[in-house]
């Protein structure tokens, strides 16, 4: 039983043996969350990719916050902490820096990351630490009881706004770009395939992978995300990115995005012809702006549909990287530390003998 | 001219100018010097609240005292025997330090009408007999320093700046020291500016040749080396040295240093210090606030390195909810609180011993924390490493207390060798039994299995968990008693901790001094005083405030009287007289400076009629 | 059929069922029906920590304990005289507190082999003759239920949720209650659904009548109403108390009512109850954090506003920093910790007392803040009054503490007539001399000026302040000076606090019982039956633990012993202790469950001997 | 005297009566910064705008955080609090709840607002009350003698970060976008004119004025802006934003910016007409957007200049006019609480008599 620390040696050398299956994830703790939550279907999905990481179970750790969604680490047989609320990615980027070589996973709501933790989360993107977030985001506090929540749309009535909620909820895409995220992508609990890919996706980059995934909480906001998942509705309210594809949607697949100036607009394809459309490109950081800001609510008059995907993804250097880095150079420039040159200092005198 | 030498066992000198003037560095090489020479030494520098206040203003004054003698120094005075002002306000604010009939070395030049204004003077001290019972030496340091560099070619912003220089130089002539030591260090702050370097060291000289021609007084004096215990020495800060501290506690438990902190007065140097360290396998991380940085902390700690934070009053608050994280976690980490004036901002660049309380009590449920505290500069390598010890072979957060009186405080330290620092035992999970996260040991203490180790996958929270599983539980019963085996845990500390012992005076009489932290060296100055005068009085240091040793209801029962001062509202006070019922009585002081020794002798006198 | 009526002096119940069974809705009808006949009652609800934790499992067991009487009621009772068991689950867990020979009725549909596995019982506890020492009634519920509604084209799912309306129209039979309230309130809760109001009203008078014609016993019970003091009463539950304490104290001190907080389990209620009343001129913000809530109302009373904040243990923790402040600024707030188990996450749905040196010690440097304690449900009103009116009255943060025990019980409360109430005078400053912002009365109380005040601009901040200019100062005098007045400032609200008085029992004699918060219900009860059995104790109930009543000394030297019973390690111990110097020792139940009165007449009793 | 508290009667009751001086508002406390500090520039011309408020003093209130430019509301002579580090905006969000009618100020540095303060920032962004927030972005801690802050540039040397910082920094005006900020604009401390012009629109704006201030710290970091001040640099590194004009600069005033697509580049005039060039519209949410990215490093190839000016500006509701029209609306329906009613509930029983 190798006590494997420190250095990056690992990920390769244990890369052949794993053999392991979603259910050696499993846990030996009976699930606690309400018949029909959507956070089932994100446990099931995570279990699933876990195996494609290449890693050893004892090389993966989740951190999370308070909330019903981070009860998850409970039911995941990895290395985990259930931490205090919003600071799952304080506590993760500790670990990463310390723990360069480990595969870290941080799961939280949009309480926990919004509300208490968005402070932790914006500097977490800005770091770029080579980990992942899933953001529960089912637009409520679960665990409380259900009040409102950052991402909670304005108007909303819960326990703590009786006649409504007057917070402009927050675009948590979006701000993660304003945060200088390198990886953005969004996805949902009702959609396993589609929760699979992106997660994968996201294990896959090199950097702090943001994952918001729309979780439906039946109990205290249920029918949250309905027109994103109903039949009715579903093919003509969201965006499915597609690299190098044009931005296509609808029941008929018949109605596309164009960029007029930096306008998006929606246009009928009977129109305009599939090489004027927008064609997606997850690496344009501008295109990526405009498409976080695809966030209309669906009631409106001509409202743009929700993009479900990879909206951005960037290869910026990881802060636990260059922490590495630093200290390496130290070392050659210095020679590794000596206590004893250390203690004594410079200037030495002796008294006696 | 042949001057007589006369004989002092010790002389406290107060420097002090404009922010601008280089003061700081001033003292700092007086100090080093007369500590390669073997003295005893200690020292107190004293900066002004703001960044840089108005120029030759009272808020702008930055004074460095210190005290060095061929006697132990455990405090850098009282009072001065010499004042070194640069200008009239730097003289305003230290004036009342100085002794009657002390000496008192002015910058004429910074004298002149628009410094007398601005320090709020209608008439010059020098003229108005205010100095008649004083030795006064006037020179005009500015023309002198400008004379002095007349054909070095440079500006005259720029000869000003070494001025410091002169007057260093003249005290060393004036107590007979070395220039050596001085002119090393200024070819290594200027290496590659020789022009630079010819110039301080040029001025140094000045002033050193100027004592030696001038007429202004006719005696030097000589302050014998010390008789400090024999072996090797070096002067230290006290930030400096609970950086070193923590670095020797990562080498000797083989545990990987992971700092992660928010700047704050007066603990930043803490972080400056070890960011300088990283070939000794540190990290530091500056946080984006204290919360982020004890949670940085907290990850650390669960990935198997030694996590340590600091802070001050402030952000010390705001890491409570964390702490008992730390604490239902059993991880290993160090929180240091290096106190200031409170409450609140209240007074950033104050030194107080005010988060006591906070310290035991400041968090929400039965959260029992370790409490130690470092009891002078180089004093905080020694707390600092217990702290860390504690915390690994332990398992548990550890709070350590320093302040800003020692934070910033130098004094000589016999430092030790490596070898000779007791090893550090973490308690590593191994085998391959089913590793249960809350099984624990005869201490109570349990297992640390890290990622990266098979077969010990395991999640830990801050929920109830039950006993030894550490599976959540909600159970009253076993709520109950993990609530008594993690005080019980930490309880059991003191089995390990050396018996509580009197540091100095007599093992039973009137009175006991009780102290804790920075005061130490007043109250054992005090304390011998006393005894000289033959006052029945003994001292008692608490290094460990939780748990407390155990033999230290004996020790109190052997006195008449306990006192227990402190730079708070009567702190430790409280926490004595619950636990030992004793009518425990706070000698309080609440101004942001140290106790005098006198203060403390006062104290002692009143007690014992 | 003719049955016999049985008289009760009082009756404790327990409804137990899964958390999708409606037990807490049927409790709380029950209790308001009694509590309209005229009982005296108390309740305790007992909710699943997780918010849906697995049907029919332990984990998932919702209970509603009450106690009414035709006697004074001061605690849901040690055990019950009845169980309601609407699964095997539910009766596994709360059997326990069944007296012997109690009554246990059982929905034997609830006991299938499902249920059974579920709860983890090999063999149903219904044939393994465990309950034969018992009256056990078994009722077919659902099967019940579902003819009832035969014909009403419902769903059974939607029959299904009705189910609690046959327990609750048995149990009106049984206790010979009206049905009427209950009546009412289905038709205001499902108003407009016509359908629904019926078949609850059907399945309630199912329940009612097949009391009357089933065989399954053969006696009814009356509990006659209790001799409460003359007046109105309305049942409030403690949570609720406080958000009208708070409501009124704005109306009475004229002050709008700013409620800043963050939702925490189990203070969230409060900030519930509060945002529907905005028509009070009440203005609720669900702040990002704790931190950013205690600011927005140190922002709202800068403003001239009552400003209030509430949460429990981990959220109070990230207050501390900015209580702080507030404390330093003298600014009246309120600032109310319901609290929970801990440490850290702790058990968040169990109640404990352990935050209470936190309180009074957990912030930086010297921070005093007065804390006082509802000891209630309906006292939860009188405490945030009071709270509210300290605030405003001597300018400074206060800190009430409420826990989760009192917080969600309920109680009859002889409500007040707000004429009634006393008058609360915020300390406006007005005329035009010029305004020091830390100039004090005669109470060290500063004057309140606010923004829209001509000619009283002025800055407060956090740096510590000269003496009533509030200029930022860094005197040490000063400092001393403002330490000192801060802290006499709070101890003097001792002088018009009402005097500390035996509560109940002997005015002196073998055994003084000290009690703070939740625990004064249990207390009294104990305390009260020991005195009837001859045993010379006394009860004293401190309501203001900081500053304490000045007379509180004597009291306490009339008694041989001073044991002190806490949800805690024992905190008001240590407070005590340090103040009085008497060895007053811990009655301690650390399990996120009240004492019973069981066991604090044991404690008496094992004191006195 | 009269106590105006509630309400929004007073600011047009005052309007007619004012005739302040900015000299009305210096206090009588000597500041204390270092001779030098870009802070002096700053408090001069807040203090010269402070009359158009058209405001009387006691209606003004200035609320910092902690740091050196949070020193400033002691040199106002209005209502103000030195709060604590981190935290001016959840005090004053209190504050304007609680008091709509006051003119709220929060001074705050870049530690201050975006390192300890980020998440009440970000809140007070989307919720968007009607203050003005001024961002003394000195790209240090100055205070604290000289570390590194979260706007500092990767590499910096500073106390903190010996061998440089490793911190990708944050882009404050990019980041308040991201969190749906209704009004961003960047001025500096060393061009006074345009700093009053900018203070102005800020204090007209309804809603949150982000206002990022340059501000150079002349002991711990001097010299942070000067590409942007000096003489032979400042044309060709900055970009004057104009409402309606488009978007030219240089020396010669001979380049231009142009959007193809949606990439902005840099043009010269002499191939560009001037009409095909990008026009500056402080209304459409996707050029500002854009605008808030241009934040390259001077030193690199072809980067964009920095832009300076009002980027934004969007009318949405206000929070505190929300909550004060759901009280309204609530005393509406119920009529004015009464407490007599309120305290007897519905469920009432006697006893005795
Ligand atoms: C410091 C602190 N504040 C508040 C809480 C109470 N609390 C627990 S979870 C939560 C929010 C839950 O919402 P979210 O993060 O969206 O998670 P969800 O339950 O919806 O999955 C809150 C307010 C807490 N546990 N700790
Ligand atoms: C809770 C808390 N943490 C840390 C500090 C120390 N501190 C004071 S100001 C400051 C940062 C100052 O930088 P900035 O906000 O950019 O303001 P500047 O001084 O540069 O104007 C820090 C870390 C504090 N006072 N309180
Ligand atoms: S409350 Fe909502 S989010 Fe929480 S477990 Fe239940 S359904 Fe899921
Ligand atoms: S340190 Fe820098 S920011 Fe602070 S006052 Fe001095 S120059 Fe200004
Ligand atoms: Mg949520
Ligand atoms: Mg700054």
């Amino acid at each position: 039983m190798p006590l494997k620390t420190g250095g990056f040696s690992m990920s390769t050398e244990t890369a052949e043996e794993v053999t392991l299956k979603p259910k050696d994830f499993a846990t030996d703790q009976d699930v606690r969350w309400c018949p029909g939550c959507g956070d089932y279907s994100i446990l099931k999905q995570v279990q699933s990719i876990m195996p494609s990481l290449g890693k050893d179970k004892e090389d993966i750790v989740f951190i999370s916050g308070i909330g019903c969604s981070s009860r998850f680490p409970y039911y995941m047989d990895t290395y985990g902490m259930h931490s205090i609320h919003g600071r799952a990615t304080a506590i993760a980027s500790g670990l990463k820096i310390s723990r360069p070589e480990l595969s870290v996973w941080i799961i939280t709501g949009d309480g926990d990351s919004l509300s208490i933790g968005g402070n932790h989360l914006i500097h977490m993107m800005r770091r770029n630490f080579d980990v992942n977030v899933l953001l529960f985001n089912n637009e409520i506090y679960g665990l409380t009881k259900g009040q409102y929540s950052p991402t909670s749309p304005e108007g909303k009535i819960t326990k703590s706004t009786p006649i409504g909620s007057i917070d402009h909820p927050f675009n948590p895409l979006k701000l993660c770009m304003g945060a200088d995220s390198t990886f953005i992508a969004r996805t949902m609990d009702r959609d396993p395939k589609h929760q699979r890919e992106i997660l994968l996706r996201g294990s896959q980059h090199v950097g702090t992978s943001m994952i918001e995934i729309y979780q439906n909480c039946n109990v205290f906001n249920d029918g949250a995300f309905e027109v994103y998942t109903n039949k009715q509705t579903k093919e003509d309210e969201t965006l499915y990115l597609e690299q190098g594809k044009p931005l296509i949607f609808g029941k008929e697949k018949d109605q596309g995005i164009k960029l007029d100036g930096s306008n998006p607009t929606v246009v009928s394809l009977s129109d305009v012809s599939e090489d004027e459309l927008w064609v997606h490109d997850e690496h344009d950081k501008f295109k990526a702006q405009l498409l976080t800001t695809f966030f209309d609510n669906p009631a409106d008059e001509n409202h743009l549909p929700r993009p479900f995907g990879v909206f951005y993804s960037e290869d910026r250097f990881r802060y636990e990287e260059a922490a590495q880095a630093q200290t390496e150079e130290a070392t050659e420039k210095k020679g590794k530390g000596d206590l004893e040159v250390l203690l004594r200092g410079k200037n030495v005198w002796k008294v006696g003998d | 001219m042949v001057k007589e030498v006369e004989e002092k066992r010790e002389v406290t000198i107060v420097f002090a100018g404009d922010s601008g003037d280089g003061i700081q560095l001033t003292g700092t090489q007086f100090t080093n010097t007369n500590a390669l020479f073997g003295n005893d030494i200690s020292t107190f520098p004293n900066y002004p609240a703001e960044i840089r206040a108005p120029q030759g203003t009272v808020a702008g004054v930055s004074g460095f005292q210190l005290k060095f003698g061929s006697v132990e120094v455990a405090t850098p005075g009282d009072s001065c025997d010499v004042l070194v002002a640069m200008n009239a306000a730097a003289f305003k604010v230290n004036f009342p330090r100085l002794k009657k009939h002390g000496t008192v070395i002015l910058n004429t030049d910074g004298f002149n009408a628009r410094n007398l204004k601005l320090a709020g003077y209608e008439e010059s001290p020098i003229e108005d007999h205010s100095l008649d019972d004083y030795r006064t030496i006037q020179i005009d340091v500015t023309k002198m320093t400008r004379t002095a560099l007349v054909d070095s070619g440079m500006g005259k912003k720029e000869i000003d700046r070494s001025r410091n220089m002169f007057v260093l130089g003249f005290l060393y002539y004036m107590y007979n020291r070395d220039l050596r030591g001085t002119e090393e260090f200024i070819k290594q702050k200027f290496a590659g500016k020789k022009d630079l370097i010819d110039a301080n060291i040029r001025v140094l000289k000045a002033g050193y040749h100027f004592g030696d021609t001038s007429e202004t007084f006719t005696s030097r004096y000589n302050v014998k080396a010390a008789q400090l215990k024999a072996g090797e020495y070096r002067s230290i800060m006290g930030n400096q040295a609970t950086a070193l501290g923590l670095i020797a506690a990562s080498q000797k438990s083989g545990l990987d240093l992971f700092y992660g902190s928010y700047p704050i007065t007066p603990a930043s140097d803490i972080l400056h210090e070890l960011a300088k360290h990283k070939n000794f396998g540190v990290k530091t991380f500056q946080a984006e606030d204290e919360i982020a940085a004890i949670c940085s902390i907290i990850g650390a700690s669960f990935g198997g390195k030694l996590g340590v934070t600091a802070s001050s009053g402030p952000g010390i608050a705001l890491k409570g909810e964390a702490m008992g994280l730390g604490m239902i976690l059993e991880l290993p980490m160090v929180v240091i609180n290096v106190q200031r004036g409170g409450p609140s901002t209240g007074l950033p660049t104050k030194t107080e011993q005010a988060d006591l309380l906070q310290a035991v009590y400041g968090r929400n449920g039965e959260a029992p924390m370790p409490v130690i505290a470092a009891k002078s500069p180089s004093d905080c390598f020694q707390a600092a490493y217990e702290a860390c010890q504690i915390a690994i072979e332990h398992m548990t957060p550890v709070i350590l207390l320093s302040d800003g009186y020692i934070a910033n405080g130098s004094e000589p330290w016999n430092f030790p060798h490596p070898k000779d620092l007791k090893k550090i035992k973490p308690k590593m999970a191994s085998g391959d039994a089913t590793y249960l996260p809350y099984k624990r040991d005869e201490n109570l203490v349990r297992d640390w299995a890290i990622p990266g180790q098979k077969g010990k996958e395991h999640r830990i929270g801050g929920l109830e968990k039950e006993d030894e599983t550490g599976n959540v539980s909600y159970d009253p019963e076993n709520h109950e008693k993990m609530v008594k085996i993690r005080a019980e845990k930490i309880n059991k500390i003191a089995d390990s901790l050396p018996a509580a012992a009197i540091d100095h005076g007599k093992e039973k009489g009137d009175v006991l001094v009780i102290g804790w932290g920075s005061t130490f060296g007043v109250i054992k100055t005090a304390v011998n005083q006393c005894c000289d005068e033959g006052i029945s009085v003994g001292h008692v240091h608490l290094r460990h405030i939780h748990p407390m040793p155990h033999n230290l209801a004996e020790l109190i029962k052997n006195f008449k009287h306990v006192i227990i001062p402190e730079m708070n509202s009567g702190q430790l006070s409280k926490l004595i007289r619950e636990k030992f019922l004793v009518n425990a009585e706070g000698i309080n002081k609440i101004q942001g400076v140290p106790f005098s020794t006198q203060e403390i002798v006062d104290a002692i006198k009143n007690r014992r009629l």
